[in-house]
């Protein structure tokens, strides 16, 4: 199995998720984060004047599939969350070495 | 008539009651949006505040106000508030209180009433639009009504009741916002198919609870005196939101298998907003029954969009627009004639008088605020843009209009 | 006594004061709770205000203040406010304010007393079960001790003083919470052990602030006029809060090496339930002591609850029911016999007549809170479920009770 | 003067309104800082709420108002509130409140213009030394400052007008908060470059609507009765705070391109600081003129803070200095000579010699607030350790002074 | 090394917490996310009607333990976060190679 | 590619940043997680008592590099995070098979 981690924007969180229902992939945890990356941040209003934070908000997508699948899903997110500009984010894949169902203990490689 | 401490007293801590409560029309809104939006509802409220007083302390006072038995509209008698001053302005000396009191009270109201319409089209216009919308709304359509039914124009004249602005305030901004969003379409997350839970329900019932004691002012400053009138007012503002707060729960009780905190917080509302035009005419029981009747048809009022599916975004026309047409009709059937007016209500012996003139009211200020909103917007939408993009709308208006995040 | 003006735009705005204590007790214990009940509270703050105001109208108040002279408990001469109108009403009409309005002040108490309890009961009873316990709460011990100390009843009669309420309002409170945790048992989420963090602190803090700042309609407004009286009792209400606030910093800087905030501002709460029986007999002088003796006495009442192991949630014993019952004593050894009455305290001359009377009171009134209370719930366990499952306790109230989230 | 009803009701509201405003300011400073700071500022309010009431009733009022014509400071006739009771007191028995009362509505004062400073030194204080620095700061500067603006001192024998405390409350804080941050340096988070993001926006919003709504009884209520006076103040508070409001929106579009809301807001208190001294003596015009000038001159203000590079960490200097002192320059020249005083301003005709005074009183307050604080803190330094640890600033003043975390 | 990470229902975590405990357990991170799997959401009240959210709060517990140890923290987490609904979650066993105590700098393979 | 997941103490999150940044490592996610180790909790005052919290606020920052990056990422977290009470965190290298770029589509190894 392999975790697909995608760290995306916010605003495409409900494009990706209709992308990868498309593709029967309904499974997914999904956490708020801040991230950096080429994008050199954004900048803020302040009372008087700007300032620029570096840090911004991004999801990060956990999909967990088995092998065969990883490369529709990295393509149903690269699609669906492609905005083309800077800030688009990374998908990382990780192995997973089993995955275990906590209802009912069974355990899948 | 000289000015009186006790009424001065009353109608200034009521002026300053009906200020809360653009602010709390803010985050009772605004904790019902997504918390990318909630900033653009706040801000909206400061920007109403500042541009509506400046409007009413220029011409609108005078506008509203000014030429007493003009059918149509005021003058310009009182312009730049000459003339308003710290002595009881005739012709509204009844009031022993200072006219530029009086005048600020007034303004209060104009203010809140723009307040509650931004609610309705939320999430979608582009700052400048709004704003530029909101503007010629308050001339257009708010000083005109307001001028009809508390200057002396012809719903005045007609003999309609509307004791703290049941047409003036609460069917023109529920109305007016079912023809904005007619034409304004709707929102593109929404067409989606996403549902966007609120995002601080408890700012819902600060801002509810906000509302309500700023209801108090409303309704019972509205007698422009401490007096048995503004009693009445008082009691009756709190018997209907109770009423039909605990309506509102029972109804989605039996409806959903549970009752809401935002679903009680909004039966309140609702009960509030029906009580204010009969508010110096009716008694508790009175009150009870238009509490009820809040309860039940504002609930309907809103399941109206999902049937009708048109995107007034937090229910403007659910509430405001239901309520108030409720209100209103109500004043006609409950009205016991010995309080702040003779009139008696149908059920109270006073005939159809009453009644029909309350629904000529309504029925004329339904079709001109439903009109004139439309023309406006469908103008606007010929010389500007008017929408954000559906980027913008996924990004959120508070970073895309305000450059700020409201949390971090 | 015909209607004064001034007058009656303080008991007017003192009333929306006592209202907005409602929701207020809503952030105060929400905040405390956990992120997943603080909505529970929020709506159970909204039916109570529901409920008790139509209790209130329709036979509470002719209850409580009906039958001025009868020893236990009022009549039904103004059943659905029959008789209760615009003018003053005898034999209240000492009070210059119109009769509606004299009832719905009262009214407000009512609901902020019940609205106390369910801090103390917090996370563990089904909505429906508090519902109804709340209603005959309100029936059977609200009301008949109202009466008996404000409507005449056998407590007025004795000599006993309260101002504004602490026995009728937080003994009341706290006492029953105390019978109510016993018969209930504790949340089994504590029971494991489980504390719990306050998930929104300043919440908390705007809670007690709107708290706060409705106590001065609360205390001052009990004088029914905008006189001298009044002024003293909002004066000794600042004080006391203030008092009772630092000296809560100082005892749990002292103790834990820290101030915490949730500590001063409910220490400030202490001194303002304290100061409410006293604040129409007793000086500044006497609202320092006051304070001093609050901020000392609930610090340790909240330590009672670790000594005794009961589960009273958010302390509403160990605040209303410590506080008010060293307000009620206090006032037996600190009123001057200058102000609203000539009775004099211990310290002040008077010698042990007023203490007595003081003492009397504030005994039988805890019984019978006490075991109405205790009887009330012992006879609901054995006919209904009142406790939610443990899996639900786990869950939260908000999604359970109403499927809903605070925030998302 | 024998006590009237209808004046005290509206003093005792605007003691409340004016109460209010300093949890009001814990949420506007508290939601502009990191989520680990804003307990420590809510905290920071209790404290002080609690402690200047204390020295309030002990000497302060004694000391700011009494001895009424002495030039520097007050007597001590009412330590400890000796004979001020609930009639009118002698020389401020014009007002026709309970002495207590106006003992009381000014000490609201004195809370609230402590509580201003807190947001300019945040962030880096231990609370002993700020608790210890702000009790001085109470005796040796807003105590005299008082005594020579309301309580006859020298300031009122020079004729200088300072309504509702431009000077006492505005200048005394903005200016001490600029000696404060010289001497005890900026915050080391800052040093790095780090900016801090407000953590919660509508929180800001709330303290400043808050803010807004208690400036009516602050403004108001300074004229000490329910007349044309205090409606008139009540009426320019209004417009210069919505002007302002507007205003400030504007600048920040046409140099940033977005209006924030943060801005927004912060304009509306920027009127509402300038109109403060001016409020009883001119007209909507003047407020007009008033409001757009705190727009522009604050926002400057704040800008520089860049330029000359101190750490004014929520910009009291910038928004309550600048703010204060262009209102109490505005009041020579708009004052109209109608109002509460027959001084008129330059441009209404009153040549120079209001103008004159106005700048002395201003300059002298400068220099004065200036050096105290100065000194105050120095010695300070010497005697104790004043700031925090550069690891305690780190990990945030809620932890470290109070032990708490605001959410969880 | 091995990384147990574990998506169960936030109000099961105070038992977990016990239940690892019992093991010996003490170290690890908790996450607050999102997910969706197999439960199909929950409905929600709103105004006047319900809805549907489909993703719904979890808790992410991560523990980075021995491999030789996997079994029983597997084991614990089973047992103790199951209510035996569906939405009970997921394990998902994530190879570390190696973990540094960042105040000591010593590393662990 | 591998993984950096360090979890480290919110206060130590800007030097950390500033250190990585020194290296020229930009790119990295934060997330806010509680976490428990040996450090036995902290305590916190409530209205008249204190109570202990095992789980504190703790900052997590994850930084995918090429695999001979990571002994200076390692160690620039070390030195900047450590403050050498209990309680500074841990640093854990789990292995990423590929990275892909959400923009373009690019993947490394
Ligand atoms: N090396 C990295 N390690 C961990 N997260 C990263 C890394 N690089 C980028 N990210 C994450 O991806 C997000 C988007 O990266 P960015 O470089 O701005 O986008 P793009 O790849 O489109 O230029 C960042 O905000 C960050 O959360
Ligand atoms: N394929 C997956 N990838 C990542 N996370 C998943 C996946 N499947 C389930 N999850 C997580 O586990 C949680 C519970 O899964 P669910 O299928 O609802 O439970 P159950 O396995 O008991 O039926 C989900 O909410 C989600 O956070
Ligand atoms: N075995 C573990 N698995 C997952 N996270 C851990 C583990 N041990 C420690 N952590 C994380 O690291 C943080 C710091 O660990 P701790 O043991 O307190 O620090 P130190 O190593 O300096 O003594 C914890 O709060 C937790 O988030």
């Amino acid at each position: 199995m392999m975790k697909v981690e995608a760290i995306i924007r916010p605003e495409r969180l409900g494009a990706t998720k209709s992308a990868l229902e498309e593709k029967g992939i309904h499974g997914m945890t999904v956490t708020e984060v801040h991230g950096r990356g080429e994008q050199k941040g954004l900048e803020f209003t302040h009372r008087a004047g700007k300032f620029r934070v570096d840090m911004l908000p991004k999801v990060k997508v956990e999909i967990v599939v088995k092998d065969h699948q990883v490369d529709v899903v990295v393509d149903a997110i690269c699609t669906s969350a492609r905005t083309g500009e800077v800030g688009d984010g990374k998908i990382f894949l990780i192995p997973v070495e089993k995955v275990i169902r906590v209802r009912t203990g069974e355990a899948e490689d | 008539m000289a000015v009186d401490a006790g009424n001065t007293a009353w109608v200034l801590i009521s002026a300053a009651l009906v200020f809360i409560m653009t602010p709390a029309v803010g985050f009772f809104y605004g904790g019902m949006l997504g918390k990318k939006n909630v900033l653009s509802i706040l801000g909206q409220t400061i920007i109403i505040i500042g541009m509506v007083t400046l409007i009413w302390v220029t011409v609108g006072f005078t506008l509203a106000f000014g030429g007493n038995g003009q059918d149509l509209i005021g003058n310009f008698d009182w312009i730049m508030l000459d003339k308003v001053g710290i002595e009881p302005l005739a012709p509204y000396d009844f009031t022993s209180v200072p006219g530029i009191l009086f005048m600020m009270f007034q303004g209060m109201f104009a203010i809140i009433t723009v307040a509650l319409i931004i609610g309705g089209v939320a999430e979608r216009m582009k700052l400048k639009a709004l704003v530029i919308f909101l503007f010629v709304w308050t001339l257009a359509i708010y000083i005109p009504v307001a001028h009809w039914v508390w200057g002396g124009g012809w719903i005045a004249q007609l003999g309609a009741l509307d004791f703290a602005g049941g047409t003036v305030v609460h069917i023109t901004a529920g109305v007016s916002v079912l023809a904005a969003v007619l034409v304004l379409g709707k929102r593109s997350t929404l067409s989606n198919g996403g549902v966007e839970m609120a995002h601080n329900i408890p700012f819902v019932v600060l801002g509810g609870a906000l509302l309500w004691i700023g209801w108090f002012g409303f309704n019972g400053g509205s007698a422009l005196a401490a007096d048995g009138i503004a009693a009445n007012a008082f009691v009756v503002t709190m018997v209907a939101g109770a009423t039909a707060a605990v309506v509102w729960g029972i109804v989605s009780w039996l409806h959903l298998g549970r009752p809401g905190v935002l679903g009680m917080i909004s039966g309140a509302i609702a009960g509030l907003v029906a009580i204010t035009p009969a508010c110096g005419y009716v008694n508790v029981t009175g009150a009870i029954v238009i509490g009820l009747g809040a309860g039940v048809f504002c609930y309907a009022g809103i399941l109206l969009k999902k049937r009708f599916d048109y995107d007034d975004a937090l229910d403007v026309f659910g509430v405001h627009g239901v309520g108030g047409t409720w209100g209103a009709i109500a004043t006609g059937l409950l009205a016991t004639g010995t309080l702040a007016s003779s009139s008696q209500g149908l059920l109270y012996g006073g005939g159809f008088d009453l009644l029909v003139s309350q629904l000529i009211a309504v029925v004329v200020v339904y079709a001109f605020a439903f009109s004139v909103t439309f023309v406006i917007l469908k103008v606007m939408k010929m010389v500007m843009v008017v929408r954000v993009t559906k980027e913008e709308e996924r990004i959120g208006a508070d970073i895309i209009q305000h450059g700020e995040n409201a949390y971090s």
